[in-house]
């Protein structure tokens, strides 16, 4: 059982980690501020649920885990928001997104 | 096992800092805050597994709630900006 | 009241430190004012019963929370911080008898709460220096006596307070942060903080390399914050814009403090351990301490602002502190000692004259006191006695000083004659400076003065003040006993700890 | 592991650290600023400074970083090029960091277990603490017992800080209409997580505060997180709604009120019959009365602490803009 | 499934303000560990007095305070689990090849409840699902911020809208 | 009174008369004038009474108290300083009498302050003269400086004020930068500065030390006003005339050859000096000082500027006869105090007379003056007399004595000085009395007058009478000066 | 190795003197603050270096761990104390920065001290007190001047 447990919790934990990983080389290579963005979430969505997770099963039925269950959803709160509240900031000061093509379809809303 | 996780995390922060420092807008700086933000939390979480001390995940607690709080500190630096110099509000960094 | 004696070291710091609070909880200025006031009263007399304390049984030593020195905090009291907290608290104690007529001028009604609660913490962080006999300790209460230094000079009217104080900010922290630093180097190889725990660890070490830094890092930290030349920039600005209560205030004690944690710091622990480094003191600070003063001088001789004149007097006389402490001798460190009490009261005679004179003249420049004596002869007279004090006119206290400087000077062999010719030109140049304000208010025709400007001699409640400085001028040149045999005591236990 | 964790961290430092230094625009430098809190704080905690690391989370990345973007919205944002002092500054500069990393040859190496600093002093504290003192938290014994005083010295610091602020800030010069502050209040999201978050956050705040013995922890922690946890909520619901909740004379009372507390342990430690800040008298038994005291001491740093941060923070906020 | 109905103020602020005291001191509970007397105590004043400060801050007054509980969020967590794996797969793939295939778009989505909770679930869903970003919640309108076009088709598909429509039970 | 210490009285009535003054000032001029004199009388009293014990071989000490350990205020009364006491406190009453007539005649403003410092500078010339060890000279000589500053710069005009600005400069950086050093080098090699006859570092010092240790006592005591530190005796000189007569002809420029002469006597000791070649130096110096000082006296038009450097010159006699080192000049040092006390009163009254009669200053106005002011010019007359060294006046005696020192020792240089500078002095005061007896009155500033105001004349006439009395009763003071240089029995 | 135990340290010395550089060579008020900060935090990390031991752990029991090696605490506390010092201090100087702003409309030092020197030049009668003060103090003749 504990093997299993282990080599799930590794699992998720590297996995957790690649991801990381790979957001913040998006947001090294992407183009421009809301692009970027897109690859920081990954950092800020996937990465935690995993290594979050694998840490959970690692820690098994204890405060820690709790503890780690709080930490979660925290930053799985705050995250959103915080990306948020920065694209609200950058398109307040009238920062515009380069766009391919502009897709309006709930005009018809 | 941790250590890679960690590494991972680490050099994620490093890339961050290289997207802090090279801009080009201040977002992206602020974003890269952000990023660092986070990943100092799961670096944190990771290093006190590593260390066999899980006790101290409170840090980690106090991080997520911290950094969340400066970026609403800086969102709302950049309304007032924008509410006391309305023109001014697109300069960018350097 | 004799179980409370023990408990006296303690005490001079706590009670203005826990009457500050209560300043601010009050809110009213005038019960702040009383409050302040009485606290002050308070830690003058818990410092003149250490003095008769320390008389009696030398060096007392309390122990905080029960905890035994190197793993507790402990404090402890000798003549040298006896000497130094009558200063401390004496000074406050006239500066805020002053203050009742002068601060309302200068600083806002409803802020003034504030303002004298950062006046009493400055009290208790300059007496926590004094008492403490912990190296960390020392930082901290350096800390709450720099902020609120910075607070009370912050509250000057002029805006030109302003840059200045922020000035003094930051050299006083980096001033801080080295003197942090070096504790640091020596806590590393010694493992404590207990300066006499310190020094005897040192003896183990020796001459590593990180403790002859630190010494270098704590001199150089402690200098800025007393400003000895060249570190002085802080300075002038700073006393000049503040206001005129708390100058008298910080100029008589603030940079002092300092320089006794300097003394205290070098002669406490370094200076029995490290080879050669009473040479190196020496080295180093005399001829800073010769170019402060001749510098200084100077440039006080063709200020025309009176507070900077007085301030860059104050670098001058710091000169002939760091002097005195750098001949290493029985005979000096009774000098430098002697020269910080005498210092303060001659500083704060003279200060305190201005601030009487402010009362009447918005801004103190030299052209504005023409003839000025003729409507403000008490006032004048005052400043006359702490000029002739600060020259070292004999029968007054700047003489005794300047006696115990020249006879150290004289000591020293060939080095004797070129000290002697700086302190005594140095005393001229102060002749200059002092006589330009009095020749001015004395004989000058009021070509400055504003039409409008009624100029009628001071309230007697800030008069009376002053003239207790002035006595004290007189007194102490006449019968210096009290602080000459502090002084000596001091100087004798610092020499003798290094036998 | 740590050492290799500390080196990458330690360069990533330097770099922020450098980057601060040289970005013009100072909202940058403030925000690498944060940057560098985080790195350093995650140092100390390699460093087995747990204390200390959430410390310098809540306060160098926290708390500093806000203060300094409220001075900043308040005066400028671009700092102008200056010429000339250059050589000298680096002159000086170089001469002393020659002159500190010749220091660092002869210091013992890191982590060398038979430096001075871990022969001395320090094995008292960790052998004696679970006997004197009893908390599990042996930073806490110290920092509230063994060396109260300094700690007395830095709530007196803090309040300090507070009483200077307020002096210079908290006045006006002249009454103008003032128009209300908004925060965040058209930020539906940012309202509704905050008002979810926090009062966890205060909790947290709470907790910190009370399980400082046991964990990494203590009333100046503490008092950081749940100001800033009402730090959040000024920031969301506007600075005179928040005012409205925390007003300003309890505010006053909370920054007298901890310090007095602190000292009033203190004095009642005299007053029964031992030393100054000796808690061993408080009680009966005197591990009981180490505890009552730690426990009344922290709660006076947290009460004060919490009090200087958000006096400080509305000071900021509530100024009027030039 | 029995909601506390919205509409009747006195009731639900109430229960709002239990609710949040339950859950306050559970998480002490669990953050602390310790069951000794003077801790469990302490956290009964903590809990009360962060209750006192949320009620002072006017958390219970209007609408805006709820907590999620019921059965369906967990469900919808478990959804929005797979969704982020699978977008964040999308963007990995993005990120990693070397041409850079992304073609940003804007879009305006309305959410489907009036529900303000739900709409900021909605808004920080879309926000936590890599790939696509909501820039401004303002009346219900979402303005979203994908990364590629493949993405923002999958939101305006709607399912996301749905489900968590779906959680108040309408 | 007779409990009261006769020293601290000595002190404190001038002390405690400046306080009476500075009340009565303030209710009438009478009243205040009043005071002064009874002041005045009650202090010439006072001394005058110590006289006798002291003529008997007394020597009446008074300890104050310790400063610190070592360091003491401590008086001392012996002959040299007794003399100079009664010639200060005596010529005081006169000077008053004087003053009022002066100042009132000018209309001067402030007169009240006037009086106060005068009185002040009376008590620390008291305090100089009665002096048991060097700190205490030191402390009332910087008094004596001080409260001699406000009388100096009475009138308060530009001009004045820079003068007093260098009267005080040079005498406070003289003594601050020279004096005290030696001072406290004294006390540092003797271990203490009492002045004990033969002095206190003999054995202590050797070699030039000696003559840089005097060097820096002469140069010092800029009071003695030895060139090239004299500018501040002409520069004192736009002082009213009463305070160039009693303080620049009497107790401030004696105050310093005075402490010059304690510290040659009581310091070094005659016999040790004399054996020393280093201090030969001084000798040269005071002989230049007086060649030079005359020199420049003789082409002075202004007649008070005229005198003060005949001052100088004089002094300089003092100076010069004292580092004959030979017991006969130390008498004629003595008594040349006296002499030109009284001599140079009288001059400076004169002088002081015809500003308030005539306003004129200047030499060539002075011409028939003599005709105007008889009894002025008489005594103006009289005091160049004496100055020069004719008898019967009492500059006769000093000389006659300093003579004598000099060949007794074969001191070549001091006897060509001597007579060098009689002739000098012959040469530049012969003219003026020429002038003002036998010279037409020039027609152009013809200024209608008589005699200055009574109180005025009655002064001249008193020390003008004084100069030739102690031509004539010289034996208590001879007996006085002989004790300084004797062993008292 | 031998020098690598000491990057810790190094790290420190130059952050340490990169601070202060920025303290003695910006002009910028707020940018000097900023340096403080970072000299302060230099600070810290070398106070903190000195703490570890090598195999220890934080200087906290646990109910099992009996025997562990522990780093050295009493850095630690130390550092606690001198952070809250650098974050009050921090305070006030941004406090003196904003009310500089506000009187003089600048927060470079050198702007500001060359608008202090046409002040004395070029106005001399009239003391530029802040309008802050101006209520506090009695009329005087001087301001009615101006």
């Amino acid at each position: 059982m504990d093997t299993v447990i282990n080599i799930v919790s590794w699992l998720l934990m590297t996995s957790g980690g690649l991801f990381v990983l790979v957001g913040g080389i998006g947001a090294l290579r992407m183009p421009n501020l809301y692009t970027r963005m897109h690859a920081a979430s990954v950092t800020d969505s996937i990465g935690p649920i995993l290594v979050i997770g694998g840490l959970i099963l690692q820690a098994g039925m204890t405060l820690a885990s709790i503890k780690l269950t709080a930490i979660l959803v925290f930053l799985l709160l705050t995250g959103p928001t915080a990306s948020n509240a920065l694209a609200s900031a950058a398109m307040l000061s009238g920062h515009k997104p380069e766009l391919a093509q502009e897709i309006s379809e709930d005009d018809a809303v | 096992m941790y250590l890679a996780v960690a590494l991972a995390v680490v050099v994620t922060m490093g890339l961050a800092l290289i997207r802090a420092l090279l801009g080009p807008t201040v977002y992206d700086r602020v974003l890269a805050v952000n990023m660092m933000g986070t990943k100092t939390v799961l670096l944190l979480s990771v290093i006190t597994f590593a260390i066999g001390r899980p006790d101290f995940l409170d840090l980690a607690l106090a991080y997520a709630l911290i950094n969340f709080i400066g970026v609403l500190a800086v969102l709302e630096f950049f309304r007032k900006r924008s509410e006391l110099d309305p023109e001014n509000n697109t300069r960018e960094a350097e | 009241m004799s179980s409370w004696t023990p408990h006296l070291p303690a005490l001079q710091v706590v009670v203005p430190l826990m009457t500050a609070p209560l300043v601010v909880l009050m809110g009213d200025r005038r019960l702040a004012w009383a409050m302040t006031t009485a606290a002050s009263l308070c830690a003058l007399a818990i410092a003149i019963a250490l003095v008769g304390e320390v008389g009696e049984q030398g060096t007392m030593v309390y122990e905080m929370g029960s905890w035994a020195p190197p793993y507790g905090i402990a404090l402890g009291v000798d003549a040298m911080s006896a000497l130094l907290l009558l200063v401390v608290a004496g000074a406050s104690t006239l500066g805020l008898l002053a203050a009742a007529t002068s601060v309302s001028t200068e600083v806002e009604h409803q802020r003034q709460p504030h303002f004298y609660a950062a006046w009493l913490l400055a009290l208790a962080g300059l007496s926590g220096i004094l008492v403490t006999a912990d190296a960390f300790n020392i930082f901290v209460f350096m800390e709450i006596s720099s902020l609120s230094a910075y607070i009370l000079i912050a509250g000057g009217p002029d805006r030109r307070a302003l840059p200045a104080v922020f000035k003094y900010l930051a050299m006083g922290t980096i001033g801080a942060t080295f003197y942090l630093i070096g504790v640091g180097l020596v806590y590393m190889m010694t493992g404590t903080l207990n300066l006499a725990d310190m020094e005897q660890r040192l003896a183990d070490v020796g001459d590593a390399e990180p403790i002859l830094v630190a010494a270098g890092f704590i001199t150089v930290g402690l200098a800025l914050k007393a400003a000895i030349f060249p570190l002085h920039a802080w300075l002038p600005n700073a006393y000049t814009y503040a206001p005129n209560v708390v100058t008298v205030f910080l100029a008589a004690c603030a940079t002092k403090i300092s320089i006794y944690v300097l003394i205290r710091f070098d002669f406490f622990v370094f200076q029995a351990n490290l080879t050669e480094h009473d040479w190196q003191f020496s080295y180093f600070l005399m001829p800073l301490a010769v170019l402060g003063i001749l510098i200084a001088s100077a440039v006080a001789i063709f200020e025309s602002n009176l507070k900077r004149l007085l301030a860059w007097s104050s670098v001058a006389q710091i000169g002939y502190i760091i002097l005195g402490a750098s001949l290493i001798s029985v005979t000096g460190l009774t000098a430098s000692m002697l020269h910080m009490f005498n210092h303060s009261i001659a500083k704060g005679t003279a200060f305190l004259a201005l601030t009487c004179l402010a009362l009447s003249i918005s801004r103190l420049e030299l052209k504005n006191i023409g003839g000025i004596a003729k409507q403000m002869p008490w006032t004048m007279a005052a400043f006359v006695v702490g000029g002739l004090s600060l020259i070292g006119v004999p029968g007054t206290a700047g003489f005794i000083s300047k006696w115990y400087l020249i006879s150290a000077a004289l000591e020293m062999g060939d080095l004797a004659l070129p000290l002697v010719a700086v302190i005594l030109i140095g005393s001229v140049m102060a002749v200059i400076y002092v006589w330009r304000v009095v020749e001015t208010a004395y004989f000058a025709k009021g070509t400055g003065v504003v039409a409008g400007d009624t100029i009628r001699e001071a309230p007697l409640a800030i008069l009376l003040p002053t003239w207790i400085a002035v006595l004290l001028n007189i007194w102490f040149g006449l019968a210096p006993s009290l602080p000459v045999e502090l002084s000596g005591n001091a100087a004798e236990l610092l020499m003798g700890h290094l036998r | 592991m740590n050492l290799i964790f500390g080196i990458f961290l330690l360069t990533l430092m330097l770099i922020t650290g450098i980057a601060v230094v040289r970005a013009k625009n100072l909202f940058v430098a403030t925000t690498l600023m944060g940057i560098f809190s985080l790195l350093l704080a995650a140092n100390f905690f390699l460093l087995d400074a747990a204390d200390v690391a959430l410390t310098e989370a809540a306060v160098g990345a926290g708390i500093s970083t806000v203060l300094f973007l409220s001075a900043l919205s308040l005066t400028a944002e671009q700092e102008k090029p200056c010429y000339g002092g250059r050589l000298v500054a680096l002159g000086v500069v170089v001469i002393t960091t020659l002159a500190l990393l010749h220091a660092t040859l002869d210091s013992p190496r890191v982590g060398d277990i038979n430096a001075p600093v871990h022969q001395h002093v320090a094995p008292w504290y960790i052998e004696q603490t679970p006997i004197l003192i009893d908390v599990p938290n042996i930073v806490t014994a110290i920092l509230a017992s063994f060396r109260g005083y300094d700690t007395l010295g830095e709530v007196f610091v803090v309040f300090t800080a507070g009483i200077g602020v307020m002096f210079l800030l908290a006045h006006y010069p002249h009454k103008k209409p003032h128009k209300p502050h908004q925060g965040l209040r058209h930020y539906l999201i940012q309202r509704l997580v905050g008002r979810t978050v926090i009062p966890f956050i205060l909790l947290f705040g709470f907790y910190v505060q009370f399980h400082g013995d046991f964990g990494p922890g203590g009333g100046f922690q503490a008092g950081a997180l749940i100001a800033a946890a009402i730090i959040l909520y000024a920031l969301i619901e506007g600075t005179d709604t928040a005012l409205t909740v925390i007003p300003s004379w309890l505010l006053t009372g909370m920054v007298s009120g901890g310090a007095l507390l602190y000292s009033g342990v203190g004095i009642a430690g005299m007053l029964m019959g031992g030393n100054f800040l000796d808690y061993s008298v408080l009680a009966s038994d005197p591990v009981a009365g180490q505890h009552l005291g730690i426990l009344l001491i922290e709660l006076g740093v947290g009460i004060t602490v919490t009090g200087v941060l958000l006096s400080i923070f509305f000071a900021f906020a509530s100024r009027k803009h030039f | 499934m029995s909601k506390p109905d919205l509409h009747t103020p006195q009731i639900s602020r109430l229960a709002s303000i239990l609710i949040l005291f339950v859950l306050l001191a559970a998480t002490w509970l669990v953050w602390s560990g310790l069951f000794k007397a003077l801790l469990l105590f302490l956290g009964l004043v903590s809990s009360v007095l962060c209750l006192w400060l949320a009620i002072r801050m006017r958390f219970f007054d209007d609408y805006l305070f709820s907590l999620p509980v019921g059965r369906g969020y967990l469900r919808y967590l478990v959804w929005l689990t797979r969704e982020v794996i699978k977008s964040s797969l999308d963007v990995t793939k993005v990120v990693l090849s070397p041409s850079l295939p992304i073609s940003p778009r804007i879009a305006r989505i309305r959410a489907g409840s009036d529900h303000p909770y739900d709409q900021v679930l909605f808004a920080n869903s879309i926000t936590l699902t890599p790939g696509t970003l909501s820039m401004d919640l303002d009346e219900g309108v979402i303005t979203v911020h994908a990364l590629t076009e493949q993405g923002m088709r999958d939101l305006l598909a709607g399912e996301m809208d749905r489900r968590i429509t779906a959680l108040r039970g309408k | 009174m007779s409990h009261i210490d006769p020293i601290l009285l000595a002190l404190l009535i001038p002390a405690v008369g400046a306080l009476a003054i500075g009340i009565a000032g303030r209710i009438n001029d009478n009243l205040r004038e009043t005071v002064t004199l009874v002041t005045a009388g009650l202090l010439a009293y006072n001394v005058w009474g110590i006289a006798p014990e002291v003529l008997a071989g007394g020597r009446p000490g008074l300890k104050l108290f310790d400063v610190v350990p070592g360091l003491e205020i401590a008086f001392n009364i012996e002959p040299l300083g007794m003399m100079f006491a009664c010639l200060a406190s005596g010529l005081w009453i006169i000077n008053s009498i004087y003053s009022i007539g002066y100042m009132r005649g000018n209309k001067e403003k402030h007169q009240t302050r006037f009086y106060i410092f005068f009185a002040v500078a009376l008590t620390a010339t008291m305090g100089i003269a009665f002096a048991g060890n060097l700190f205490t000279l030191f402390l009332f000589y910087e008094a004596l400086t001080l409260s001699t500053y406000p009388l100096v710069s009475h009138k308060g005009d530009e001009k004045t004020v820079r003068s007093a600005r260098v009267y005080l400069g040079i005498l406070l950086a003289t003594s601050i930068g020279l004096l005290l050093p030696a001072i406290i080098w004294t006390y540092s090699l003797a271990g203490s500065g009492d002045f004990v006859l033969g002095g206190i570092l003999e054995g202590h010092v050797s070699g030039p030390t000696i003559g840089l240790l005097l060097g820096l006592f002469v140069f010092g005591i800029g009071k003695g006003a030895m060139m090239p530190i004299h500018r501040w005796l002409p520069a004192a000189m736009v002082a009213p005339t009463p305070v160039s007569a009693l303080l620049h002809a009497v107790a401030v420029v004696k105050a310093g050859v005075f402490a010059i002469t304690k510290v040659i006597v009581y310091i070094f000791g005659v016999d040790f000096l004399f054996a020393e070649p280093s201090s030969g130096w001084l000798l040269y110096a005071a002989s230049f000082t007086i060649i030079g000082a005359s020199l420049v006296a003789l082409q002075q038009t202004n007649l008070k500027r005229m005198l003060a450097y005949s001052t100088i010159a004089q002094l300089s006699y003092v100076i010069m006869a004292a580092s004959i080192l030979k017991p006969l000049a130390e008498v004629g040092a003595a008594v040349h105090i006296v002499a030109h006390a009284f001599g140079k009163i009288t001059l400076f009254f004169a002088a002081g007379a015809i500003y308030v009669a005539s306003h004129k200053t200047e030499l060539p106005q002075l011409a028939g003056i003599g005709r105007r002011m008889p009894w002025t010019m008489t005594a103006f007359t009289i005091g160049a007399l004496s100055m020069i060294g004719v008898p019967p006046t009492g500059g006769f005696v000093s000389k006659w004595y300093i003579l004598a020192g000099a060949f007794q020792s074969d001191n070549y240089v001091a006897i060509t000085t001597i007579i060098l500078s009689t002739i000098l002095n012959a040469a530049y005061f012969l003219p003026i009395v020429y002038m003002a007896w036998f010279a037409r009155e020039p027609e152009q500033d013809r200024v209608e007058h008589g005699e200055a105001p009574l109180p005025a004349v009655i002064a001249l006439t008193i020390t003008a009478a004084l100069t030739i009395l102690f031509f004539l009763f010289n034996a208590p003071v001879l007996e006085l000066e002989r004790q300084i240089v004797e062993i008292p029995q | 190795m031998e020098y690598l135990g000491l990057y810790n340290y190094w790290i420190a010395v130059v952050l340490l003197m990169t601070g202060f550089y920025a303290v003695i060579a910006k002009r910028n008020m707020i940018k000097k603050l900023i340096g403080l900060s970072l000299f302060q935090a230099a600070v810290f990390l070398l106070y903190i270096t000195m703490d570890k031991v090598e195999g220890g752990t934080a200087p906290i029991f646990t109910a099992d761990g009996a025997g562990q090696i522990f780093s050295n605490p009493l850095p630690q506390v130390l550092i606690l104390t001198a952070i809250v010092v650098g974050i009050s201090t921090t305070a006030l100087g941004l406090a003196i920065v904003v009310r500089t702003k506000e009187e003089y409309g600048s927060i470079e030092e050198d702007e500001i001290q060359q608008m202090d020197g046409q002040e004395t030049d070029s106005n001399e009668g009239s003391p530029k007190n802040s309008d802050f003060f101006v209520s506090a103090r009695k009329p005087r003749a001087e301001d009615r001047n101006v």
